[in-house]
């Protein structure tokens, strides 16, 4: 029964307390009380948000807004057509002043399509309405509600909230991670602890959506409080179950948390709901049912701003496009606790460095860490593979990390893909017990983007080479039908000549020799007066492309 | 100026590199080396003092030639801990160019040959030995007696001296110092047990010799429990894995088991093969070499056990006494096949899609089944 | 001598069993091998370039069938002449410089305001990635381009330049070094 | 000496070496590469059996069908093996029985096959012949080069047992290199044989990569891009 215990079991397990367990993982050192202390602060407004169009993997939408004009906290900036697609909405009031790239939250720090607003400082908000009773209101209009109010899973993939909730399927545990495994992050943690009644209203909803047979808040033993909020705000609930899970790094990956809980592993190649359940983050529930009950738009999430070198390590509620350099700024951002210019987007194990400060919070920004000069040493150099297999020990979905990084490095991609190398969730536990120091995930997210970008182009060359072999063919038809033709005609002419007699043929004939000998006399001057390039040149003229090319290689052979 | 640092995650790392695993395993080495010295003298200070120096002096060399990093290759103590193995293995009276030939093999040939640390097929060490027991196998098996049973007293000078030289300062060949106090020529345990077996006495009665003390050598048993202790460590320190030791040491006692209830007389029982001979240092220290070991749990399993099998296979059945280096490098040869063959089941892999609404009959089955 | 003509009468006897059932094997079981051309195309990168020296990939999988060399695909490079190296058995080669170097994937745009219409550049385009008409602007399909630039030569105005192709968050590979270095703030202090 | 003779001769004796190169035959040449003596015994068998074969292979290849050659090669190489067999037992008989079972294992020396099949199926005669001698001489060197070195290392001499080969006088022969009561062992052991043969190999490459290195050419050629699409519409 490897991998999935039926209903009843698990909530046999878990009306005792008793979870199970993913393998590996590891224990860095939590650092959450850095910022975990304090209450959610509300900052300053910036003087400029940067509102990314795409925020989530969804599609590409279309701007509803122009430069100049002037927007209100809450208004929906883009819309789409398609189904996957979230909008986007000014956080603030004030005017657009620019639509064009900006450097994306993104680890590469490429530029991406970003509206700048440049606020008024006023912070008006567009009118809004809610579904207060929802439990009358249609299916379809609670979903459209959560889509309209551009709400994508606030946990770290960005899947579009609409879609996961709009599922047929039979959901047997609807699972709330409130886990937030990653060292130095308190966000979820604060959010619960102070809006656990918002919280449960967005499960509520969402439990009136899917309608599962159960709901599980999971919650790490690291996070008393938390746990003990969630638990009061959901006391009534007798199928809400608020859990304490054994604190681990990444017990907060969807897929490890329906193992630990469930037993049950989410198949390779499936969602979480090909076994019958559904996970949403906390900040996700919360947004939920700012959305529903109250009509707002998602404009603002909670992020931890902390780190040894922040002298205010805290949590703020920050708009959604305001830029980092404003957080630092608000936080007493000490520059000269860094040994070198270094922050990080996201947690120590799965955030990205930045290349600018400018840029923008967007919905699945949890953090902002600043490490200080002897906090999170970065790695110097790689050194070689002892073949230890601590990464292996550590790896939470039992990958052999050492293998696929002899392959990913070796470029043997058809190896790697049978070692499973598209299963790793890159969660970073084998590159931070590897005592090689070396950064095993970089590879692989190298593999996988060459993986990726060989399909794309032998995609690419199998659809050139259809083009190609078309256009022959056309080019060869078109030649014979031309040929053919040239033959009818010629045929045509033959029998014309000889139904007319000879008298005709020899008409044409004495024609043509008259032509001929006129044509060689005023030829033969020019001939003689140019010299052979040029002449080659003249009769280039005459003839068509191809032949010029064959010309031009005959005189290349000439040369 | 200072660089901006842009980096893949994770930006987070466990402080132990591999200088410092290494490291922990010279560490936990240490009460095991200290019983040595104080059963078998100074020789093997000596011997783990050229053995370091040879063995840290070809790496920086090799490394020079190869024109590599040969600072922090050094640094990973990698050299120094192959010398130290090889140098624990060998008779603390063996002549100094036996030790120094066997480190630079190991180090020059099994090691950087295959491309230095990590890439290496056999476990260095153990490949060292080897081919200094086959090469040279009167020098390799003139250990002393215990220093208990001995009647020269040898002192640190006459140690090295011997090393260097032959003789002790006095005069002494290393012959004569292998007699004991009753005047019998010493042997080792297992080669003591292995002769009398070929004269045709019985396992009792080749028991019945001074060098034994209930079963257990006299001076070999206490430096087989120290070094259990450093494995211990090692194990609690999270350095090496359980899986090596256990199944090894397991699957030695259940062969000899087996073989001593089916012949009492011809076959020494396990526990003699557990605390004589070098069972328990092989277990911990020699066959957990990451580098030339399995690299998965189950892996680790099967080649510890195969290693324990060997070695009473060869113990029994083979021309040499102790067989730790054989089995081991035996089984370094079958390491990448076992490697394939027990590939971890990767999560999400044992159940592709199925559908949740009606879970079909068969399929449960199926799963009862794994 | 008689146990010497005995024994060579059986030899002879045996191998003349032996050949029989070899080459009545050799016939019954011949194996079609694969079309070859056809597996060396799929590993080509269809540009159609014609740096090899041959118009088109097809007739050059068909020359490499033939015995030609593997190393003349510059936009294939490495990898192409590795997996060619693997189908045909032969050792891997450096790319020949002669038919040019390997470079980043680039695409052809066409500068429109300079375009004349000519339709020179839809002629020599091996994949129809060009539409326009006589005397109408013409413009690249971009996703068609193979980035052959045979294009580039027939132009009469040069109005066609290759552009590298545009680099972003959904196609980055994880380069760091290509990564710009922006404004996080530096310590004054160094 | 013709083009054809010289590239031959390069080819059997270093570019093409069946022992370092092919690394054909490795059997009889870890086997009895302990001495030089008995290298050099083998060695010669080696490259008689290889002369005789590549001629008469080449003066039969075209009659042979294409289908049974291999097995009639085998037999044709079979046939001289036993021909040089009975030859060492007659002449050199301590030496026959030194080599024992490696005499015979000669008819499965696939340097000699592999000659067959690859070159004296295909060309004339004299030169079937020049190449069976040369391929054969590569062989025969390797071997006696890891001989000589095997038995250095291992026992301190040089040719002894040379009076097996060549008769009771050369006894003389043996040169004494050093005195050892500790002989290196392995060295003798077949592991010896085979670190041997790596470090040769080694050797060669490491002397080809010097040589490309100092003829380091370039040729510049100027290919004609081919106009893949013609525009006569």
């Amino acid at each position: 029964m490897k991998g999935f215990a039926s209903f009843d079991t698990v909530l046999e397990r878990l009306s005792v307390g008793r979870l199970w367990d993913f393998p590996g993982g590891v224990h860095p050192a939590q650092e959450k009380s850095l910022s975990n202390k304090e209450v959610i602060k509300n900052l300053p407004l910036p003087e400029y948000v940067y509102v990314p169009i795409k925020q989530h993997i969804g599609i590409d939408s279309e701007l509803l807004v122009t430069l100049g004009d002037k927007v209100l906290k809450g208004q929906a900036l883009t819309a789409s057509e398609n189904p996957y697609a979230v909008p986007v909405h000014a956080s603030s009031s004030g005017l657009i002043t620019a639509i064009g790239e900006h450097p994306a939250a993104h680890p590469s720090g490429l530029p991406e399509m970003t509206v700048t607003i440049t606020l008024d400082g006023k912070d008006d908000a567009i009118a809004t309405q809610g579904i207060s009773q929802y439990k009358e209101a249609s299916k379809h209009d609670i979903i459209s509600a959560i889509c309209n109010a551009g709400i994508s899973g606030l946990g770290g993939a960005g899947f579009p909230t609409h879609i996961k909730s709009n599922t047929i399927k039979p959901v047997e545990f609807l699972i709330i991670n409130g886990i937030e495994c990653e060292p130095y992050i308190s966000a979820d943690d604060r959010l619960m602890r102070e809006h656990a009644w918002q919280i449960r209203q967005g499960i509520d909803i969402l439990h009136h959506l899917i309608k599962p047979k159960r709901v599980i808040i999971a919650i790490e033993d690291n996070k008393p409080e938390a746990l003990e909020t969630m638990s009061i705000a959901c006391q009534q609930q007798s199928e809400y179950h608020v859990v304490s899970v054994p604190t681990k790094y990444p017990a907060g990956g969807e897929r490890q948390l329906i193992q630990v809980l469930t037993s049950r592993e989410v198949p390779s190649d499936g969602l979480p709901i090909d076994i019958g359940c559904v996970m949403y983050n906390v900040g996700t529930c919360f947004a939920v049912a700012d959305a529903i009950i109250e009509g707002k738009a998602l404009t603002q999430r909670v992020v931890t701003v902390t780190g040894k070198a922040i002298d205010k390590p805290q949590n703020v509620w920050a708009k959604i496009g305001t830029p980092v350099s404003h957080l630092l700024e608000n936080s007493a951002f000490d520059v000269n606790k860094q040994a070198y210019p270094r922050i990080i987007m996201g947690g120590p194990m799965m955030g990205f460095t930045l290349a600018s400060a400018k840029i923008p919070i967007v919905k699945i920004t949890n953090c902002i860490l600043a490490p200080a000069a002897k906090e999170l040493p970065s790695v110097e150099d790689e050194r070689g593979c002892i073949r230890c297999s601590a990464c292996a020990d550590a790896c939470p979905v039992s990958l052999l990390p050492q293998q696929l990084f002899w392959y990913s490095k070796a470029k043997d991609y058809d190896v790697a893909q049978e070692y499973d190398l598209f299963d790793c969730i890159e969660c970073g536990a084998c590159a931070y017990v590897c005592p090689s120091e070396i950064p095993l995930v970089h590879y692989y997210r190298q593999a996988k983007g060459d993986i990726r970008a060989q399909l794309h182009e032998k995609e690419q060359a199998e659809k050139a080479r259809i083009r190609f072999e078309a256009r022959q063919q056309r080019l060869e038809s078109e030649k014979q039908a031309r040929e053919e033709k040239h033959r009818l005609a010629a045929q045509a002419r033959t029998k014309a000549l000889n139904s007319n007699g000879g008298g005709a043929k020899d008409k044409i004939a004495a024609a043509l020799a008259r032509a001929k000998a006129k044509k060689s006399a005023q030829l033969q001057p020019s001939e003689d007066s140019v010299n052979d390039g040029a002449s080659v040149n003249a009769n280039k003229e005459k003839l068509s492309p191809s032949e010029t090319a064959s010309a031009t290689k005959a005189e290349a052979k000439n040369d | 100026m200072t660089k901006l640092q842009v980096a893949s995650s994770p930006h987070h790392h466990n402080q132990r590199d591999t200088g410092a695993v290494m490291r922990l395993v010279v560490y936990a080495a240490i009460p095991g080396i200290a019983v040595q010295t104080y059963m078998f003298g100074y020789g093997v200070l000596v011997q783990l003092a050229l053995a370091v120096v040879t063995a840290v002096v070809t790496e920086v060399v090799i490394l020079e030639i190869r024109k590599k990093n040969t600072e922090r290759a050094v640094k990973d103590y990698s050299a120094l801990l192959c010398g130290l193995l090889l140098a624990i293995s060998i008779p603390p009276l063996a002549p100094w160019w036996i030790i120094v030939i066997g480190t630079f093999f190991s180090i020059a040939i099994v090691k950087q040959l295959y491309g230095g640390l990590g890439f290496n097929l056999f476990n260095p060490a153990m490949a060292g030995y080897v081919m200094l027991l086959i090469s040279f196998p009167v020098q390799m098996t003139a250990w002393l007696p215990p220093v208990s049973l001995t009647i020269q007293n040898v002192g640190i000078w006459d140690t090295i001296h011997t090393i260097f030289t032959g003789y002790t300062a006095t005069g002494f060949s290393i012959a004569q110092l292998q007699a004991t106090v009753d005047g019998a020529t010493m042997a080792t345990p297992l080669d003591h047990i292995k002769t009398a077996l070929s004269e045709g006495y019985i396992i009792s009665e080749g028991l019945n010799n001074k060098i034994f003390n209930a079963s257990m050598g006299v001076g070999w048993a206490p430096v087989s429990f120290a070094y259990l202790i450093g494995g211990l460590v090692l194990i609690k320190a999270k350095v090496i894995n359980w899986h090596i030791p256990a199944s090894m040491i397991i699957a030695a006692m259940a062969v000899s088991a087996v073989l001593s209830i089916y012949d009492m007389s011809t076959h020494a029982s396990p526990w003699f093969h557990l605390v004589n001979g070098s069972l328990i240092v092989g277990a911990f220290f020699i066959a957990t070499d990451p580098v030339s070991a399995s690299t998965t749990n189950r892996g680790r399993i099967v080649f510890g056990a195969l290693i324990g099998f060997w070695i009473i296979v060869i113990r029994t059945w083979g021309g040499y006494p102790d067989a730790i280096a054989f089995a081991v490098v035996l089984m370094n040869l079958a390491v990448p096949l076992i490697d394939y063959y027990t590939k971890p089941g990767t999560y999400g892999h044992q159940n592709k899609v199925r559908n949740m609404a009606k879970p079909s009959p068969a399929k449960k089955s199926q799963q009862g089944d794994k | 001598m008689t146990a010497t003509l005995i024994a060579l009468a059986i030899v002879a006897f045996i191998a003349l069993i032996l050949g029989a059932g070899l080459g009545y094997a050799s016939i019954r079981f011949k194996v079609q091998s694969d079309p070859l051309v056809a597996q060396i195309d799929s590993i080509l990168p269809q540009t159609q370039c014609g740096q090899c020296g041959y118009p088109g990939c097809r007739p050059y999988a068909e020359a490499i069938a033939n015995g030609d060399e593997i190393n003349k695909c510059p936009p294939g490079g490495e990898s192409t002449i590795k997996n060619l190296a693997e189908l045909m058995g032969v050792e891997v080669k450096p790319l020949d410089g002669a038919h040019g170097v390997e470079a980043i994937k680039k695409v052809a745009f066409i500068r429109e305001d300079e375009c004349i219409g000519c339709t020179k550049c839809i002629q020599a385009c091996p994949v129809d990635a060009i539409v326009g008409a006589a005397k109408q602007m013409h413009t690249v399909i971009i996703d068609e381009c193979t980035g052959c630039d045979l294009c580039v030569d027939p132009c009469p105005v040069d109005c066609i330049d290759m552009i590298p192709l545009h680099e972003s968050t959904s196609n980055w590979k994880w380069d760091f070094s290509q990564t710009q270095v922006g404004d996080i703030p530096v310590r004054q202090s160094l | 000496m013709t083009n054809e003779y010289k590239e031959l001769t390069l080819q059997g004796l270093w570019k093409n070496n069946p022992a370092i190169v092919q690394l054909l035959g490795l059997c009889p040449l870890l086997a009895v590469s302990g001495t030089v003596v008995n290298a050099l015994g083998l060695g010669i068998a080696t490259t008689l059996v290889l002369l005789g074969s590549n001629i008469t292979v080449s003066l039969v290849r075209n009659i042979v069908p294409n289908e049974i050659r291999i097995p009639i090669f085998v037999m044709v190489i079979a046939s001289f093996v036993t021909v040089i067999e009975l030859l060492m037992h007659a002449f050199t008989f301590g030496l026959y029985q030194v080599l024992g079972i490696f005499i015979p294992l000669i008819v499965t020396n696939c340097a000699i096959i592999g000659r067959a099949e690859a070159y004296a199926s295909k060309h004339s005669v004299k030169f079937a012949a020049y190449d069976g001698l040369m391929m054969g001489t590569g062989f025969t060197l390797i071997l006696v080069l890891l001989g000589a070195t095997r038995e250095i290392l291992g026992l301190g001499t040089l040719f002894s047992g040379a009076e097996l080969l060549l008769g009771n006088w050369a006894s003389d022969l043996t040169i004494v290199v050093y005195q050892t009561d500790a002989n290196f062992l392995l060295a003798i052991l077949p592991p010896g044989a085979f670190l041997g043969l790596g470090f040769i190999i080694a050797a060669k490459n490491i002397i080809d990569q010097v040589i490309k290195d100092r003829t380091q050419v370039k040729d510049k050629k100027v290919v004609q891009r081919a106009r893949v699409t013609g525009t006569d519409i």
